[in-house]
């Protein structure tokens, strides 16, 4: 009955966490050669989907065929014997190990029964020359960005997928030439007839990559259709249920009135990690900050919030000379930073979203003054309604959340201490079209309230859409300014790339 | 010439642990032999590996207090080759007595016979049940104790342990199970008399025994080995019945046949057997306490 | 690069020669072949359940039992020796047997029953004590000639050291150790559970195996370190080894291995319990320590040791590479 | 209302477990659940369970605001010790009672805040950290005491060990005022939280502007002071300080007390309650075994048996009984946080 070239056909998916309806009867299939993007707002069931079809949870009931024939995946690992290589949404490779032993781990090459570190990193190596990363293959995987990890929680997955390559929000927070070189190897792949599903919130790439989509809304199959019949007005309305109200494009802001409330460092840098440089936020104002991968943009904001300490260099803040020698002390200053790394960095994975909502503010309070429940569930409520967090209630463990609504979660906790001056290392991973939307329509309302921002963000588009300043960085160096009508893609790409730097 | 000697002390778990080397630093110290102190915390391997080291660094003659009966042959052995000898203090080991000059101990047998035999007298055929603390599960003294107390009342059919449980040694534990006992055994009607396998669990069973608004020694006996000062304390109080002598002082001895030996080569016999003396209140108690009490108990 | 994972590794071995030093130049005569055989021979039990240790540490979990299944298989081997008379070569096969089984058990409890390894082991701590308990209370003697062919098995080095069987059995389980760590698919799942469990299941880790593998083995190296007891005292006693598995994790841990898994080298641990049994021999060497200053003494060694450690790390991690450490 | 009910719920497994150890316990000895009224005080085992658990129960209070912050203290057992050393010679010296307890409180804090900093400036693993105390401090109240039982008579200190207050024993009520005192200090400031914070995730809180170093030493010192108390009520309850022996291994009882009170040794959500019924647990245990009459032999078989029951009725009644059936269930309940 099943269509000749499908690889894999699920059937009537059902799944539910403690009487919530993750999947709700989901047809999916994927055919030989073609690129299949899976898409839907935050929590729409995605990643449940894929965790489903890899055996990572049980579903409660449907079939899965794998060319034809009915399969039960047991594990990940049968998963993978079976021949479906999966990237997952958060980076879930072993920091402690070698780079090389995260691509190869359970199928290390091996001589007289022992693994043959030797070839496998010469392995290893011409497997990330496909992605343009040139690495010590022997090092630990945790010295690398997350973006790096990225890319090697790809090849790894590529490389094992004998049929089907699943890709979990891979793009997120790649800058565009990985994307690129991405894409690449996705034609290729498929071109040699594997089914690749490929989820992602960037809707430009869908239509730059896939064959068809499948649209999920609230654990259920809106539909599925040919990516060149959809679109994307319609592709926005089939996940939203509605149309999108001119979010998808956003005129760029002006930039404000010269203001006295401005944070100003000066001559701020830290030895091997970024060169000294000036930079002055004012009140209102939104600087962009453009780069490639390990340009130092992630260190630039560690060294901002007092995570890393400068070696050299003063911070004044309305005129008035300041220290900070940790988050703390930049809290108190009316700091907040969403960081890179949400998983490490960011939630409380098993506090609930009242808490993690209520953390920053709770600790800036000090504990002797506690925010009462009421309080923090009154705080809850009020950013899972302004921010559309998706979750069953304010008690649930965060960890148990959607990627992109722990993510809106983060940026909540910081929202709660009315910051004055907010830094955001890449906002918008993982969050999806209309929450985009309204987050960047948030940020701009704050700006208009006063508050400084600097965004950290791989999507030039973004940059573009909202900053009023954008600073360019280049080899961990601040290499240039870009201001007013001086803000276009063109100019952004051109400053990034200006000489080269020797860096990768 | 000065003697140096190697003295491998268990550990210092009880009181009167820590009186026996006290008094063999004070004994060393009077002869003006350079004495090495290592203490082994109640470990075996740290026994040998001190044995080990006092080889190693030549010392002319190693005392040893053995955790254990077993396990010494191969270390001994060692030392024999290394021509140094060997004194053991409290006890014996298995294996060939060519392995060690002399022994120097207590019969731990004897120490719980004379207990045993003291309570047999003192209840003079009346019904007694006993309750027993023993020591800690597996060592030596809880071993031999319990055996030479059991052969003592073994011809006394009106005397029964009732219930034996281990108090580690330890004056706390020795009070709960004493608590567990009195509970169990109605209050502590059933109970005429306590062994315990020493003193300082008696000690705490002894408060035990009054909390439970009984009087120690008089409602319930006491009888137990060591006779640690505390015990002579509770004796004049009239808490405490008897307890068996384990002098503190077995250095004496040995250094005593050791510079006998280093002056002539006089070999002395293989055991030292030292006294296992009962004292009960008759023995002036208060005295025997102020005299204790300075041996670093 | 790939030295930064060394790096512990390298700051102990210094620390150790550093230590060795002033101990030769405070006593001399620690500098003897006596010296150095006895410390491959008195700690080889150590040793041995150290590995095993190792493999448990890094993959995350612990092992409360080891000094129990020392003193049980000490106790078995020797009733089955001396009172059933079986061959000893027999009865260590039936002692390692039953250890890694326990240890298996214990691994198969902690995965599947998802509880942590230090309540597992720790019931487990309990029950092969008591078992010993129950088999005798007794010390038991072994007797046998099969032990004294083996107690003629050293090679004696130029000075009067010994160099004996189980002082090189300790040095070969290590090297098997090292092999098995980082030469092994095996091997490279301990890290991988180490490192993050969850992470290791969705890369196709057998988390099940592998975790049951690490106990068993810990069970095994156990179980050998009980025979090679057996074989140091030529007796079995219920009572030994007790409180071994605090000494062989501090080695472990000296030796600069992670306990929240996931880092650290078995040959590390061997400088680990070398630097222990050199605070002993000092100590005994030093001779003028009561019991107390003997206790605090090993404790200021010990943080001594940890505390130049870190700062060796902490100093070359700083000169050495770019890496911010997360606060 | 409801929170009492949701609290009984959730403490569901543990209570089964007591209920079972206590129902054996009685078939040991029939009067076990035998109370009656003497002199104004309570008896009964019953009353000794809670007498003899009192400082085990007050090392847990502390140890589980280390083990929440993803730590452990192996010192406790040590500073007791110490805490009774110090206790049992300044009495014996004379010293008035007010000034012997400062004292020896104070040094109890003192091995806190040598942990905490030791764990959260020095960056050390807490095992290690802790261990080292653990050893050196044996030494030290040893040296303190030079290796001998320091006994005292002084009623006062005394009274701390066997007295009684409104007809229960003075540790009972120690204990209970302290868990009461630091559930509230907990759950009405917002240390609660910022503990179970730092201990789900270091990084992120102090990302979020959490003082996790200050916390770290604040939480390691209240668990030495928790440990300096309940060395003072050992040391009063036998009239004196057992250098050597007071608080040996508890350390182990504590952090089993925690866990099986249902905290996690990765660090989290914790429950101070929960860890003393778990250490009401243990010594219900404790006094089972030594009133059944079993040889001492079979005391540690006895112990593994229970620790596995209790484990096992916790896995049981986390996921169903199913678990046991199918395993690999809570291997499958752990993915689904990835
Ligand atoms: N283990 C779990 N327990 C309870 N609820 C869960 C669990 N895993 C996922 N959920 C819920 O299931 C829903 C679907 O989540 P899923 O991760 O599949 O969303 P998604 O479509 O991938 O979203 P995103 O784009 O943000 O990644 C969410 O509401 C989430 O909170
Ligand atoms: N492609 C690459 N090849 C090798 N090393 C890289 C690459 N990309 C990043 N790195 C390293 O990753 C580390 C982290 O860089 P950092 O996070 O500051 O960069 P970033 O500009 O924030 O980039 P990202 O977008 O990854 O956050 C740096 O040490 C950098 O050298
Ligand atoms: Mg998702
Ligand atoms: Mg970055």
């Amino acid at each position: 009955m099943s269509e000749p070239d499908l690889l894999l056909n699920a059937t009537d998916i059902r799944k539910s966490f403690l009487g919530l309806k993750a999947l709700d009867g989901i047809d999916f299939s994927v055919r030989k050669g073609e690129i299949h993007a899976l898409l839907g707002e935050n929590g729409a069931g995605k990643s449940t989907l894929i965790k489903v079809l890899t055996g990572v949870h049980k579903a409660d009931s449907g079939a899965i065929e794998l060319n034809g024939q009915a399969v039960a995946v047991r594990d990940p690992m049968h998963a993978q014997q079976l021949g479906i290589g999966t990237v997952y949404q958060e980076v879930n490779l072993l920091p402690n190990l070698a780079v090389a032993e995260n691509l190869y781990i359970g199928r290390q090459p091996r001589r007289f029964g022992l693994v043959d570190t030797r070839t496998m990193q010469k392995q290893a190596k011409a497997l990330l020359a496909q992605y343009d990363i040139e690495i010590d293959v022997g090092a630990q995987l945790s010295s690398f960005s997350i973006a790096v990890q990225q890319l090697v929680a790809i090849a790894r997955a590529v490389d094992m997928s004998g049929s089907v390559l699943i890709l979990d929000e891979p793009t997120a927070s790649l800058d565009s030439h990985e994307v690129e070189l991405l894409f690449g190897v996705m034609r290729k792949l498929r071109d040699r007839g594997l089914g690749i599903v490929f989820i992602t919130h960037f809707l430009d790439q869908v239509y730059a990559v896939s064959d068809r989509i499948t649209v999920l809304r609230n654990g259920k199959l809106v539909g599925t259709r040919q990516t060149s019949d959809l679109t994307k007005v319609d592709l926005v309305s089939m996940m939203l249920g509605r149309t999108l109200a001119a979010a998808t494009e956003h005129g760029r802001r002006a930039a404000p009135q010269p203001s006295e409330r401005k944070i100003s460092f000066s001559d701020f840098g830290r030895a091997r990690s970024v060169a000294p440089f000036d930079l002055t936020i004012s009140a209102g104002e939104v600087v962009g900050v453009a780069g490639l991968l390990g340009s130092g943009r992630t260190e630039t904001a560690r060294l901002l919030f007092g995570i890393d300490l400068p070696d050299r260099g003063t911070i004044t803040v309305d005129g008035k000379p300041v220290r900070i020698a940790s988050p703390r002390d930049a809290i108190r200053l009316g700091f907040g930073l969403c960081p890179e790394d949400r998983k490490a960095d960011g939630i409380i994975g098993d506090l609930s979203v009242r808490e993690n909502i209520a953390l920053a503010l709770q600790a800036r309070r000090g504990w002797l003054r506690r925010m009462s429940t009421r309080e923090q569930t009154e705080l809850a409520d009020r950013f899972v309604k302004a921010l559309d967090i998706r979750t069953t209630d304010i008690e649930k463990p965060v960890k148990l959340l959607s990627g992109g609504n722990q993510q809106k979660v983060i940026l909540a906790r910081w929202l709660a201490t009315q910051p004055r001056f907010l830094i955001l290392d890449e906002p918008t991973r993982g969050i999806d079209v209309g929450a985009h939307a309204e987050i960047i329509e948030l940020i701009n309302r704050l700006c208009d309230e006063g508050l400084g921002l600097l965004v950290i963000s791989s999507e030039i588009e973004e940059i573009v859409a909202y900053s009023t300043r954008v600073r360019v960085l280049r080899d961990r160096v601040h290499a240039g300014e870009l201001a007013g009508a001086e803000i276009s893609t063109d100019n952004i790409m051109r400053a990034i790339a200006a000489e080269h730097g020797a860096a990768r | 010439a000065d003697l140096t000697v190697g003295f491998s002390q268990i550990g210092s778990e009880s009181g009167w642990r820590a009186a026996e080397t006290s008094v063999t630093k004070l004994e060393a110290e009077k002869r003006g032999i350079d004495l090495k102190f290592a203490d082994a915390q109640q470990k075996q391997e740290n026994q040998i590996k001190a044995i080990r080291g006092f080889i190693a660094q030549g010392v002319d003659a190693i005392l040893v207090a053995p955790v254990v009966a077993t396990g010494w042959e191969s270390v001994l052995e060692e030392a024999k080759d290394a021509e140094i000898p060997v004194i053991l203090l409290d006890r014996g080991i298995d294996g060939s007595p060519d392995l060690y000059m002399t022994m120097v101990a207590s019969d731990q047998v004897l120490e719980g016979k004379v207990a045993g035999e003291w309570l047999v007298k003192d209840a003079a055929g009346k019904e007694c049940n006993v309750v027993e603390l023993q020591g800690t599960t597996g060592s030596s003294p809880a071993i031999n104790r319990k055996k030479g107390f059991e052969e003592a009342i073994a011809g006394t059919p009106t005397i029964k342990i009732i219930r034996s449980q281990t108090g580690d040694f330890t004056r706390a534990k020795g009070k709960e199970v004493m608590e567990g006992f009195l509970k169990a055994e109605g209050g502590g009607k059933n109970i005429c008399a306590l062994y315990a396998h020493n003193d300082d669990m008696a000690v705490g069973a002894i408060q035990a025994i009054k909390e439970a608004g009984l009087k120690p020694g008089a409602d319930i006996k006491v009888v137990s080995i060591d006779a640690v000062p505390d015990i002579f304390k509770a004796m004049a109080d009239g808490e405490a019945n008897a307890t068996v002598e384990l002098t503190p002082n077995m250095a004496g001895p040995a250094f005593d046949v050791l510079e006998k030996f280093m002056a002539d080569g006089t070999m002395p016999p293989k055991q030292i057997i030292t006294e296992s003396k009962l004292y009960t209140p008759a023995d002036e108690p208060m005295k025997v306490y102020e005299e204790k009490k300075g041996l670093g108990y | 690069m790939t030295s930064s994972r060394l790096l512990p590794f390298y700051a102990t071995l210094v620390i150790f020669l550093l230590a060795y030093a002033v101990c030769v130049i405070q006593f001399p005569n620690m500098l003897s072949t006596r010296v150095l055989g006895n410390l491959l021979t008195d700690n080889a039990f150590l040793g041995i359940a150290a590995v095993g240790m190792t493999f448990v540490i890094i993959s995350g979990g612990i092992d409360l039992s080891v000094g129990s299944v020392i003193g049980f298989t000490s106790v078995l081997i020797a009733v089955l020796v001396t009172w059933y008379g079986v061959h000893p070569l027999a009865a260590f096969c039936i002692a390692l047997t039953i250890a890694t089984v326990f240890g298996a058990a214990m691994g198969a409890v902690i995965h599947y029953l998802d509880v942590p390894a230090f309540i597992v082991t720790l019931a487990g701590m309990f029950l092969a004590r008591g078992m010993a308990f129950v088999i005798t209370t007794d010390s038991i003697p072994i007797a046998h000639e099969f032990y004294t062919t083996l107690h003629g098995l050293y090679f004696r080095m130029p000075g009067g050291g010994r160099l004996t069987l189980i002082g090189g059995l300790m040095v070969i389980v290590f090297l098997a150790g090292i092999v098995v760590a980082h030469y092994t698919r095996f091997g490279s799942y301990v890290y991988a559970i180490g490192g993050n469990r969850t992470s290791a299941e969705l890369m196709g880790v057998p988390v099940a195996r592998t975790t049951i593998g690490i106990y068993a083995l810990s069970g095994f190296l156990s179980g050998l370190a009980g025979v090679v007891f057996s074989l140091y005292t030529s007796a079995g006693y219920s009572l030994s080894a007790v409180g071994v598995e605090l000494d062989t994790i501090a080695a472990v841990v000296i030796g600069g291995t992670l306990l929240t898994g996931g880092v650290g080298l078995v040959a590390g641990t061997f400088v680990g319990v070398i630097i222990q049994g050199l605070i002993q021999t000092y100590i005994v060497f030093d001779g003028t320590l009561s019991s107390w200053w003997t206790k605090i003494v090993v404790g200021l060694l010990l943080f001594a040791f940890i505390a130049l450690q870190r700062l060796l790390v902490v100093l070359s991690a700083r000169k050495g590479s770019s890496q911010v450490a997360t606060p | 209302m409801s929170g009492l009910v949701s609290g009984l719920r959730k403490a569901a497994p543990q209570l089964a477990c007591l209920a079972v150890i206590l129902f054996f316990n009685w078939l040991a000895f029939p009067g076990f659940f035998d109370l009656r009224l003497q002199d104004g005080r309570l008896f009964g085992s019953l009353v000794d369970v809670l007498n003899r658990g009192a400082p085990v129960a007050i090392l847990a209070i502390g140890m589980t605001a280390v083990i929440a912050s993803k730590g452990v203290d192996l010192s406790v057992g040590a500073v007791m010790a110490m805490a009774g050393a110090v206790a049992a010679t300044m009495t014996v010296e004379g010293y008035s009672l007010p000034v012997v307890l400062l004292s020896s409180l104070a040094v109890g804090i003192a091995c806190g805040v040598l942990n905490g900093l030791l764990v959260a400036v020095l960056e050390l693993q807490p095992i290690v950290a802790t261990l080292i105390l653990m050893v050196a401090g044996r030494g030290i109240a040893q040296l303190i005491t030079e290796g001998v039982i320091v006994t005292f008579v002084e009623p006062g200190l005394i009274f701390f060990g066997t007295g009684s207050f409104l007809g229960l024993p003075m540790p009972v009520i120690i204990a209970a005022a302290l868990a009461l005192l630091t559930v509230l200090v907990v759950r009405r400031t917002a240390l609660g939280m910022l503990i179970e914070s730092i201990g789900v995730n270091r990084s992120a809180s102090t990302y979020a502007g959490i003082n996790s170093r200050l916390l770290i030493v604040m939480i390691y010192t209240f668990c030495g002071f928790c440990a300096a108390l309940a060395g003072i009520i050992a040391a009063a309850d036998i009239r004196g300080a057992d250098a050597n022996n007071a608080g040996l291994w508890l350390e182990l009882d504590a952090i089993l007390a925690v866990v099986i009170g249902g905290t996690s040794l990765l660090g989290g959500r914790f429950s101070i309650l929960m860890s003393v019924l778990g250490a009401i647990i243990i010594q219900s245990m404790n006094t089972g075994i030594l009133i059944s009459g079993f040889p001492p032999e079979y005391n540690l078989i006895v112990k593994a048996a229970v620790i596995i029951l209790i484990l096992l009725v916790q896995a049981a009644s986390l996921s169903g009984f199913k678990l046991l059936l199918r395993p690999g269930a809570a291997a499958t309940a752990r993915k689904a946080e990835a």
